[in-house]
């Protein structure tokens, strides 16, 4: 595609420029941030690969669970006196706030989760509905949210929320981790782990797996496949709330009622880059779409590269490989 | 997936086999045949398949020398003004039409789903920008030159995006069509040839002037360009409902159905497939190219993923796969805001709660699709009715079309 | 039934020109069909009536997914004219077999040749064109399309139409949309479903769902027509109604490779018997033969038959 | 300014050359102590003089006009741009009645056209606007895109108007003699920046980051152009970019002591709290498109290494007119709500003056030299004011507080 466009311009101009010292010079840098990021990346794209393990379906209402996610932290937080000042408050006091914070987002988002799927995708469920209408109907949840937001709280972003200032942890090759990058990656990878360890060993699981694998026999053997999809649709709200979290940590002025819309893409690109329905590769993807946007952005100059570099890579990726790189196996084995 | 594990691809055939089959028995064949199909547009559908010809000829007349008069008589309640001007906004619901049934058949017909749609329209509105405005350095030709011109880069680009693309299925295809979507919007702007935002502006247009001088397709004169767009959406209709009533539309509708089965069945699905891809480019294409010559601007804002989206939401409300149902579903989805400017805020709003509802209580669209896919279809099915023994012909599967002048239905 | 005798041969010999049978004469004359199914489907091609040489070869085919051997060294041939059976328990390997045949599964190591040309790694329907078509163990009809549409889509596979072609209605297209109607008729009338052209298949009974499956995979006008367990959920008198189907096709010319688990249907309509099991041949011979074989009594006693259905 | 970002309320009032930076003398109370001892203080300014001889649309109370005549409005009113035509046409509404209630002979009609501030929606209102023979003059369009989209059609029928905020230099370049524009355009602002960047802020190396709107890249190439050697770096982000982080470590890098971000506060206001988290300790300027309330809003405590230029005159401090615009509208003046009230009022004095027609009122602002509450109003020949000035804000205490006219 690329070659094309470029074949019709004229030769003057030299659009993409390879800055590789400023890769080498940067790379480090690029490399933790891209990691923080991907992280976030990483936590939206599990709710996408678990439903779509479950129900084969994109839910595009997803980035909605999320930003709702995000006004949970927005008012908690707003509520317990935080502000773009930073807070003048002991450690453990912080610590405590942001739990509350992270409790009240995962149970909005989950919350979120559970109402679209009561009242958007159970009724087409029964009546056996083809794929394309799910998908619109996603479409219209995400766009019916997204714009109740817009109504009730207008277009701007909200006031910042400054959680913490960060303080650099580690020294490694001359760039600075700090204390929030650190919280970030770690609380992230925690969640995907305990995740990835709950699906595979748990009794729900279990029969989120086989549900995954073949709905009808599941439901034979004794599964209840609607409060599986039901746990399914929770646990991914569950975790776009600790993502609305580290969100909000990472750009305090992210609330804004579009704020998920972009990120949700960016998301769902990266389970597909890992492997649709497979968790671990959730995990995988969003970490290499954060990596790739920032090393893109930094080779070819310009931050408005990032979104080109991704989805550049991940057309190529599904050219070689077409379902991802770690393939769709959320308890499902194609031939 | 494997071929032999996979789902009963028609639901319930075994299980409501003996209830189908004690039914058929009832009823007579045929008539229970298009039963879930309920509603006022059923009967409305098959009362015009039970017109003769010469009827069904004069209505259409009727609705194609009343939608050429539509900015004419600009009828009181149905204006768009004083809000807006109401022959470009008949522009504009014709622009949407165009796109939609464009976009249905790559969504309606080969199932498969496009959230990028608005790539190939921002491709034709460069292409004719940049071949027309003085803002570009590239050659000039004339505006009407650039619309063919615009149809064939916009599939150029289609068989570009379509040939590696096309090979992966349904969601895979989503988020790759809605990524290239993207990079269009993107390289737009990160290339200095195409200007970003900065734009091209006094893009080209028709000649022709009026008597005081100025152009007859000046971008305030909706009424010209109305009926510029109209005649192009009529021709396309047309040429839709060739394609529809041929091998190319019965692939199409295969392997919209059951893409394994069509290709077993002699259908070069990835061929199929790639001309639905170049044939919806191209109509976004020409598309694009009405519209920057009308508004006479282009530049990089408004071919958002939103916008794709909006196309989408047209198709499907009309009902996919229903050409007519598309030209239905783009004017009302351009229409709506336009007229109700006071409720320009809620627009969005609308629409999702309008989606949601609609495939809720009425998934197949305002139009519900019935593809004609036979070219002389109705010879045999007259038989069929004749013999006495089919019973009636089923309402929306009597295709009752035996040429492409039909295709406006 | 098995009055099947190992006469092949014979029956064969009378080629095209074959009388029916019995009972696939009173189907027609019911109808009120005078037309050779061949005359329908491919009114122009010369039906080759020289039997018993070999049409398909299936050369030590071997198949694996992943670790798993679904198919270990299979050899058999599909001579010209002949229904052949192929049978085993569930699991076997019969449907693996198949898919390699039509190309859904690409062969591990060895080959399946087409009148000597090979079929390996050609596209699906490029398959269905040399002349190889197949229905579906569980219906795959196209929904939403009428009956006679279903059928028209198997005919396209002949048609030179160019997509330029049917745009602008050139004249080929008009030639061939008629001829597509008149064929179209004839061979659902030939299954016994014209009554319902009109109706869209997914609303059709599910004994004329199974018909037009054949009509659909015999309007690819092929020269091997395979049919995978198309008597999966008919009562007997169904089954007879099909066998007496099956047995016309062939009669007019067609080659037919059927997959069943009914070993009456089996016995009862095929000229010879491949038998598979845990992906490997087991035994081939006439249905007689095939009956007495003790490994395949031990096969099949190993799995009761009413489960397989 | 043109484009699609809310700017919400800041007062802002207008006085001509006569500015009298050298009496702001008040030093700024408390909020800016972060403490990066290389920030420069500038002294905020607490009250400018409205020229003496400023027209104002009451005028002189004898006009006379036919009771169809109407101006009109055309913009933003819905929509992601909704703020920012709500301030101007509130300015707009504001003249109007000032006008209307002391003329009793001439009472003129205001008639407002929504564009959402998308050029590909705007030729509707547009044209529908031009159709309407009633409309002698209109206030319009706030965005360059739409302005470049529209501007011939006012052409074609001659009919004039003065955009009260769109500032892309091309504009005036169409030869359409029925534009005319209320303020500086990006050219002027550009060299301004620079100069009020290595001058007043004493900036060494200079970082600049400009987004990809028509605006933020017209500007940004002005200024870079102005800062010749001070600057260190450039880079572009997106619109609607939230993670800036490879910017910045590009940035801290070079060891820039200033950065000057060429957009819109949306990016500006995250890029700029980002920026400081990272540890830079260096000065942020941005343009008119940055300065708003909300950039203090979302940037929290980062905003306080931050000074914005910005053509528009500080109309906080203009009394009466921020007292009456309350009054109206419920609430502060914002961004460009003196400049739509200030292009109303030069539209009704030619209609007090018997310009009573499209060419004739074209005429009267063409020749047009006359004092406006904000500044003075003499066009060129092409439709760019003669003598626009660009004004310095810094952050103090929460507010973004005007300090005075730079780049003179």
């Amino acid at each position: 595609m690329l070659s094309t466009l470029a074949m019709s311009v004229p030769a003057d101009s030299n659009w993409i420029n390879f800055d590789v010292p400023a890769l080498i010079q940067n790379f480090w840098s690029a490399t933790f941030d891209g990691l923080t990021f991907g992280a976030i990346y990483a936590l939206v794209a599990l709710g996408y690969t678990l439903v779509y393990g479950v129900l084969n379906l994109i839910n595009f209402a997803h980035s909605e669970v999320f930003i709702v996610g995000c006004y949970g932290v927005f008012f908690t937080l707003s509520f317990l006196g935080f502000g773009p000042s930073v807070p003048n408050l002991d450690f453990w006091s912080i610590v405590l706030n942001l739990v509350l914070a992270l409790v009240v987002a995962m149970v909005a988002s989950a919350l979120t989760a559970f109402v679209v799927e009561r009242v958007a995708y159970k009724p087409l469920r029964k009546r056996n509905a083809p794929r394309l209408v799910f998908l619109i109907t996603a479409i219209g949840v995400s766009f019916s949210i997204q714009y109740l937001i817009f109504l009730w709280r207008g277009p701007n972003p909200e006031v910042a929320l400054t959680m913490f200032r960060p303080t650099p942890i580690f020294d490694v090759f001359g760039t600075i981790i700090d204390s929030q990058q650190l919280v970030i990656v770690l609380a992230a990878v925690v969640m995907m782990v305990f995740t990835d360890q709950f699906i595979s060993r748990s009794r729900t699981g279990r029969g989120i797996r086989a549900v995954a694998q073949d709905p009808d026999t599941a439901t034979l053997m004794g599964v209840n496949k609607e409060r599986i999809i039901i746990t399914t649709f929770i646990i991914g709200g569950l975790l776009a709330g600790a993502a609305a979290l580290f969100y909000v940590m990472r750009i305090p002025s992210g609330v804004q009622y579009s704020g998920g819309f972009v990120l949700g893409v960016k998301a769902f690109a990266a389970a597909v880059l890992g492997g649709i329905g497979n968790v671990r590769g959730a995990l995988l993807g969003g970490l290499l779409l954060g990596l790739i946007g920032n090393y893109g952005q930094i080779l070819l100059g310009s931050s408005q590269w990032t979104d080109v570099v991704a989805f550049v890579v991940l057309v190529l990726v599904l050219l070689v490989r077409p379902e991802g790189i770690l393939g769709t196996s959320l308890g499902r084995s194609k031939a | 997936m494997s071929m032999v594990d996979g789902p009963t691809p028609l639901p319930g055939a075994k299980a409501s086999q003996a209830a189908e089959d004690r039914e058929a028995a009832k009823s007579g064949p045929g008539t229970s045949a298009d039963a879930p199909r309920g509603g006022m547009f059923k009967s409305f559908g098959a009362r015009w398949n039970a017109l003769p010809r010469q009827q069904q000829w004069a209505w259409l007349t009727i609705v194609v020398v009343l939608a050429y008069l539509l900015p004419v008589i600009n009828p009181p309640l149905i204006s768009t003004e004083p809000g807006n001007n109401f022959a470009l906004a008949c522009f504009d619901m014709a622009r949407f039409a165009l796109i939609a049934v464009g976009l249905n058949v790559v969504i309606g017909y080969a199932g498969l789903l496009d959230l990028g749609y608005v790539a190939f329209f921002a491709v034709g509105s460069y292409t004719a920008a940049m071949l027309t405005s003085p803002d570009s350095t590239f050659l000039k030709i004339p505006y009407l030159w650039t619309v063919p011109v615009a149809m064939a880069v916009a599939m150029f680009f289609g068989v570009v995006l379509g040939v590696p693309t096309l090979r992966l299925r349904g969601d895979y295809l989503a988020i790759v069509t809605l990524g290239f979507g993207e990079i269009v919007r993107l390289l737009a702007t990160l290339i200095p040839a195409m200007n970003g935002q900065v734009g091209f502006q006094n893009v080209g247009h028709p000649p022709g002037l009026e008597a005081d001088g100025t152009p007859i397709f000046s971008n305030a004169n909706g009424t010209p360009w109305y009926w510029l767009v109209l005649t192009v959406l009529i021709i396309v209709l047309l040429l839709a409902g060739n394609l529809e009533r041929s091998r190319v539309g019965r692939a199409w509708i295969a392997i919209r159905e059951d893409e394994d089965a069509a290709e077993i069945m002699g259908v070069p699905t990835f061929k199929y497939k790639v001309w639905a891809f170049a044939i919806g480019a191209g109509v976004g294409g020409l598309s694009g190219a009405l519209f920057a010559g009308q508004v006479g601007f282009v530049n990089n804002q408004k071919f958002d993923v939103v916008t794709s989206i909006l196309f989408v939401a047209a198709v499907v409300l009309g009902g996919a796969g229903n050409k007519v149902g598309a030209v239905l579903g783009g004017a009302l989805v351009s229409y709506i805001p336009l007229r109700f400017t006071a409720i320009a805020e809620y627009k969005y709003l609308i629409f999702g709660v309008a989606l949601v509802l609609i495939m809720i209580f009425r998934s197949q669209g305002l139009l519900p699709a019935r593809q004609r896919l036979l070219a002389y279809g109705r010879l045999a099915y007259n038989r069929v009715a004749a013999s006495g023994k089919g019973g009636t012909p089923p309402s929306g599967g009597a295709p009752g079309t035996a040429t492409s002048t039909e295709a406006g239905a | 039934m098995s009055t099947t005798e190992p006469e092949m041969a014979p029956e064969n010999e009378r080629g095209r020109s074959s009388d029916a049978p019995e009972i696939d004469e009173a189907m027609m004359a019911e109808q009120g069909i005078d037309m050779e199914v061949a005359e329908a489907v491919a009114p122009d091609r010369e039906i080759a009536v020289e039997v018993g040489d070999k049409l398909v070869e299936v050369q030590n085919l071997t198949i694996k997914f992943g670790g798993l051997v679904a198919l270990d060294n299979v050899s058999f041939d599909i001579k010209r004219g002949e229904i052949l059976g192929l049978i085993g328990p569930n699991g076997a390997g019969k449907t693996t077999c198949f898919n390699a045949m039509t190309g859904v599964y690409k062969p591990t190591s060895g080959k399946i040749l087409l009148e000597g040309t090979s079929i390996g790694g050609q596209k699906q329907h490029k398959i269905t064109r040399m002349g190889l078509a197949r229905t579906f163990q569980n219906i795959r009809l196209f929904g939403e399309m009428t009956a006679l549409e279903n059928v028209v889509v198997g005919l396209d596979a002949r048609h030179r139409t160019s997509v330029g072609g049917a745009l602008l209605r050139l004249p080929r297209h008009i030639r061939e949309e008629k001829s597509a109607i008149e064929r179209g008729m004839a061979l659902l009338e030939f299954v016994g479903v014209a009554d319902h052209a009109a109706t869209l298949s997914r609303h059709l009974s599910y004994g004329h769902q199974r018909r037009l499956e054949i009509a659909r995979a015999l309007a690819t006008d092929p020269k091997v027509l395979c049919l995978d367990e198309p008597a999966a959920g008919f009562n007997p008198a169904e089954k007879e109604d099909l066998m007496a189907l099956i047995r016309t096709i062939r009669g007019d010319g067609y080659t037919v490779l059927l997959i069943e688990h009914d070993m009456k249907l089996v016995m009862g309509v095929t000229d010879r018997i491949v038998v598979l099991e845990f992906g490997k041949k087991i035994a081939d011979g006439i249905p007689s033969a095939i009956r007495e074989d003790p490994r395949v009594v031990a096969a099949y006693l190993g799995e009761p038959e009413d489960d397989v259905a | 300014m043109y484009r699609k970002k809310v700017i919400t309320s800041l007062a802002v009032a207008a006085t001509l050359g006569m500015l009298l930076s050298s009496c702001a003398n008040q030093a700024s109370t408390g909020g800016a102590t972060t403490g990066s001892g290389n920030r420069i203080d500038i002294p905020a300014l607490t009250k400018i003089d409205t020229p003496a001889g400023a027209v104002l649309p009451a005028g002189d109370g004898k006009g006379t006009c036919p009771s169809t005549t109407t101006l009109g409005y055309i913009g933003a009113e819905t929509g992601a741009n909704a703020q920012l035509g709500i301030n101007i046409f509130n300015g707009i509404q504001l003249a109007i009645n000032e006008h209307n209630a002391a003329n009793a002979g001439c009472q003129v009609q205001f008639k407002k056209f929504d564009t959402e501030g998308d050029p590909n929606k705007a030729t509707g209102p547009v044209a529908q606007a031009v159709s309407e023979a009633d409309i002698i003059g209109v206030i319009g369009l706030p965005f360059s895109g739409e302005s470049k989209a529209t501007g011939n059609i006012f052409e074609q029928q001659g009919l004039v108007h003065i955009t009260p905020s769109a500032t892309n230099p091309t504009l005036t370049e169409n030869g359409w003699t029925t534009f005319f524009r209320g303020l500086g355009n990006d050219a002027v602002q550009g060299p301004a920046a620079a100069k009020f960047l290595t001058g007043k802020l004493e900036a060494k190396k200079v970082y600049l980051v400009q987004d990809d709107s028509d605006y933020g890249i017209g500007l940004g190439t002005a200024t870079s152009a102005a800062l010749g050697s001070a600057l260190a770096g450039t880079d572009k982000v997106t619109t609607g970019q939230k993670d800036f982080s490879a910017v910045i470590s590009k940035i801290i890098n070079s060891k820039a002591d200033a950065v000057f971000y060429s957009g819109y506060y949306a990016e500006g206001a995250p890029f700029d709290q980002q920026l400081v988290g990272k540890g830079f300790t260096g000065t942020f300027v941005g343009p008119d498109g940055v300065k708003d309330d909300q950039f203090v809003k979302l940037a929290g405590d980062a905003s306080n290494n931050a000074y914005f230029t910005c053509p528009c005159i500080p109309g906080e401090l203009i009394p009466t007119f921020e007292s009456a615009y309350k009054k109206l509208a419920n609430a502060e003046p914002g961004t460009y709500s003196i400049e739509g009230y200030d292009a109303a009022t030069v539209l009704l004095a030619g209609i007090d003056k018997g310009k009573q027609d499209r060419a004739s009122l074209k005429d009267w602002v063409k020749n047009y030299d006359a004092d406006g509450l904000s500044k003075h109003y003499k066009w060129n020949d092409k439709g760019e004011l003669q003598a626009p000035t660009v004004y310095g804000y810094k952050i103090a205490a929460g507010k973004i507080v005007p300090i005075g006219p730079i780049g003179e």
